[in-house]
């Protein structure tokens, strides 16, 4: 019986690491990031590596301690205005930066783990994002073509998983991680509670086992938050909403 | 005298409709949500993945796996769903979501909008913005008429790198509104802050615009 | 208070059906098809429609019934074998027919609810299929550029919704469903149970309400079944695997 | 003497491999399940949206909601899980799934399948047959080696409208079995039915081929 479930991060990426690889990494911000994965790929010295991730983590946090390594090379993001490491390595021209519009690049990963080598889409149409690409005009509207992504590998953050790699994501902790476990070559995951298959409703489940190659029960969560932003008890609720 | 940020926000909140679902920018149309009239429903949509986006949390009630696109702690409503953002932003560029509010640097009499980066300074990233205004039905800026040192932010034409092109539907300052045709271009301004003169905003825009008080 | 909860099925179509439409209707075989709202199409007597749908019912059920009557001018499907008079209305040019492969017709669906013109896949290559469209060679593989899908209404089955129109799909009952509701200019669905906002679990939501311009607690559900495949109860369950 | 329909499942079973993702087509290619050795595990795809696809349920237990892609009725097991026709057929188009066995009407030594019309027939569709053959890693094809009036099915091209071009990578008939190379064509005769002479075969096959028994 092939096992997926793995003692701990550093086994679940054993022989999946090389120098100058594409490695995917879920989350938006802080939320959802595999930060257990993370700390194992710092602590396993992989360098040269082309990161896609909406963001980079902060300084000292998520992705920013590979940042703080020196092991990425490249980002494919849509924002990194968290981080001042990042912006000293990349003014220095130590980090290379391609920037993708949000929903192009959540785009680009659905794509590339569905099969399909490029898209259009109206985002970006008359900006620097659309340099160099083909525009085409679909009844009477331009479009630019993107491009389908993949990766390596995938680092994936879940609530729950079961033996077989089905996974569910929590609240808005959800948010990159279902495309990227689809657009890895590998994908390793880490839960924060790791369950029995039958424990999953077969109706709940986000992302099936099928796109999950190693999965490990994460040995800590800091789930750190980057704005903790709250209303005092005597407020109004209706008047308050985000 | 001109009009504040809340008297924007207040401005802007005047473009929403009953059943309407609205994805609000950070800053300024972040308070266009306090604005919501009593007994008019109107659903947040936060990019990052959610429909429904309740207020900020109780003092230590604050969930890490609950934050808005500008990565605050919020919390959920009875209505509320959560989903990916490839499915966020599908339902963003398929035109389902009926209004957005966002900032912005320049804003040009075509309905080009920058506000994402300028050269020379370190760029965060567009983020989100490029496909809110790329798939939004209705897209409204609300900014500053001027930049601090005076310079005029409503153009002929945007120098900064766009955001979208041709994508401005509404343009809410802090001395007046104008009304854009992206199709065809041309601003028309409808309204006029409190206390500003005509003359005012016309020689602090350097676009052409039809008067249409 | 916009009111997406409607009395009935009729109640729900009002104004929303001309001749000369084009409707997506959600279902595999009879499996989670909308057969509430197809009855009181039926009744409506909505003419000259053209309908997406993988299938097209049976004989006397499902969108069976659109064809007795005459209503459908043209079927957007991927298998039609089930039924009889479909083949009679289509070798006597009654009857237009468009066959997509099955995951390119729900691609193009889920394309046309997401913004997205048009795509590139490697299926139907080579084949009838990608007659008459561009072919174009990424990486080296052979792609066929299909288009994206609307329709000016979407009739869809959902097995739980609430009040603002958040659905949960049942087993495979979900299939074409959760695309079509993003892809029609008007969204009408029929459910099981209709619930208060609330009560279904935000992680669990298949279908978000923003899709979902009216809703309706389905009169009634026949639910047929068109191959009722069994099991006698002293058969050894793991060599009878499907 | 040549292999029956089981004995045809029997063999393409030897395709499985522990921890496979697997597509099964209707009719001989269902069978294979049957022959999945014990302690392997081989989850089932049905591309009507399930992983996991169980036995069929007990008399009176059948549950309208549960079908497979030959809109048989089905039950689930406990790593089941289930999803929408365009995450479905993601799966299949991505590469995720490792193995797909399905029935032919005619295979070609280059690989070409035809399995979903006959021109003047009437026509009940291609079904997900051909982005199974088009996105599954491997595509194995079990059918007759010969049609009833005796015309061979295994050719040098098919004469019948295509499923998929350059596709098959092993064709399993009551015959025997072929590897087919399919970036640049050629097919390999790997084994012969029981009772069955290459004289036989090879007069029975329109198609080159090379013996590699």
């Amino acid at each position: 019986m092939v096992q997926k479930v793995h003692a701990d991060a550093d086994a679940a990426l054993a022989g999946l690491l090389f120098d100058g690889m594409t490695v995917m990494a879920g989350g938006f911000g802080l939320c959802g990031i595999p930060e257990n994965l993370i700390a194992a790929m710092r602590l396993a010295g992989v360098r040269d590596l082309t990161v896609v991730s909406n963001n980079c983590g902060i300084d000292g946090f998520g992705l920013g301690i590979l940042l703080e390594s020196g092991q990425i090379k490249k980002m494919i993001s849509s924002y990194v205005g968290e981080n001042k490491l990042f912006e000293k390595l990349y003014l220095s021209g130590e980090l290379e930066l391609e920037f993708n519009p949000q929903g192009t690049l959540a785009e680009r990963i659905r794509a590339g783990g569905a099969g399909i080598p490029a898209f259009f889409t109206k985002t970006g149409v008359g900006t620097l994002v659309s340099e160099g690409k083909e525009i085409r005009n679909f009844d009477g509207d331009d479009y630019v073509m993107e491009r389908g992504l993949v990766a390596d590998l995938s680092i994936i953050k879940a609530w729950k998983g079961d033996h077989e790699g089905n996974l569910i994501y929590r609240k808005t902790a959800r948010n990159f991680n279902p495309m990227m476990a689809t657009a890895g070559k590998a994908c390793v995951v880490e839960v924060e509670h790791l369950v029995e298959p039958g424990q999953l409703d077969p109706d709940h489940i986000h992302t099936p086992g099928i796109y999950v190659d190693r999965i490990i029960a994460g040995a800590r969560f800091e789930k750190r938050i980057e704005r903790v932003t709250t209303r005092p008890r005597d407020t109004a609720p209706a008047k308050d909403a985000v | 005298m001109a009009w504040t940020r809340e008297d924007m926000a207040a401005r802007a909140a005047l473009e929403l409709q009953d059943g309407f679902y609205v994805n609000l920018g950070i800053g300024i149309p972040t308070l266009v949500a306090n604005y919501i009239p009593d007994g008019m429903s109107v659903t947040l949509q936060s990019e990052n993945g959610m429909l429904g986006m309740g207020p900020f949390p109780f003092e230590g009630e604050a969930d890490a796996d609950l934050i808005n696109a500008g990565k605050q702690t919020i919390t959920e409503l009875a209505q509320s769903s959560y989903f990916s953002s490839s499915d966020s932003f599908a339902m963003i560029r398929g035109g389902h979501i009926n209004l957005s509010i966002l900032g912005g640097m320049q804003v040009a009499e075509n309905g080009d909008l920058a506000n994402w980066m300028v050269p020379g300074k370190m760029v965060k990233g567009m983020g989100g913005a490029m496909d809110l205004v790329a798939g939004v039905r209705r897209v409204v800026v609300v900014m500053d008429h001027c930049e601090k040192t005076g310079a005029p932010k409503v153009l002929k034409r945007c120098n900064l790198p766009l955001t979208g092109a041709g994508v401005v539907d509404l343009l809410i300052t802090d001395l007046g509104v104008f009304e854009i045709d992206r199709k065809v271009g041309g601003m028309r301004l409808t309204a006029l802050a409190t206390g500003v003169s005509l003359d005012e905003i016309t020689a602090k825009t350097e676009a052409d615009f039809i008067v249409a008080l």
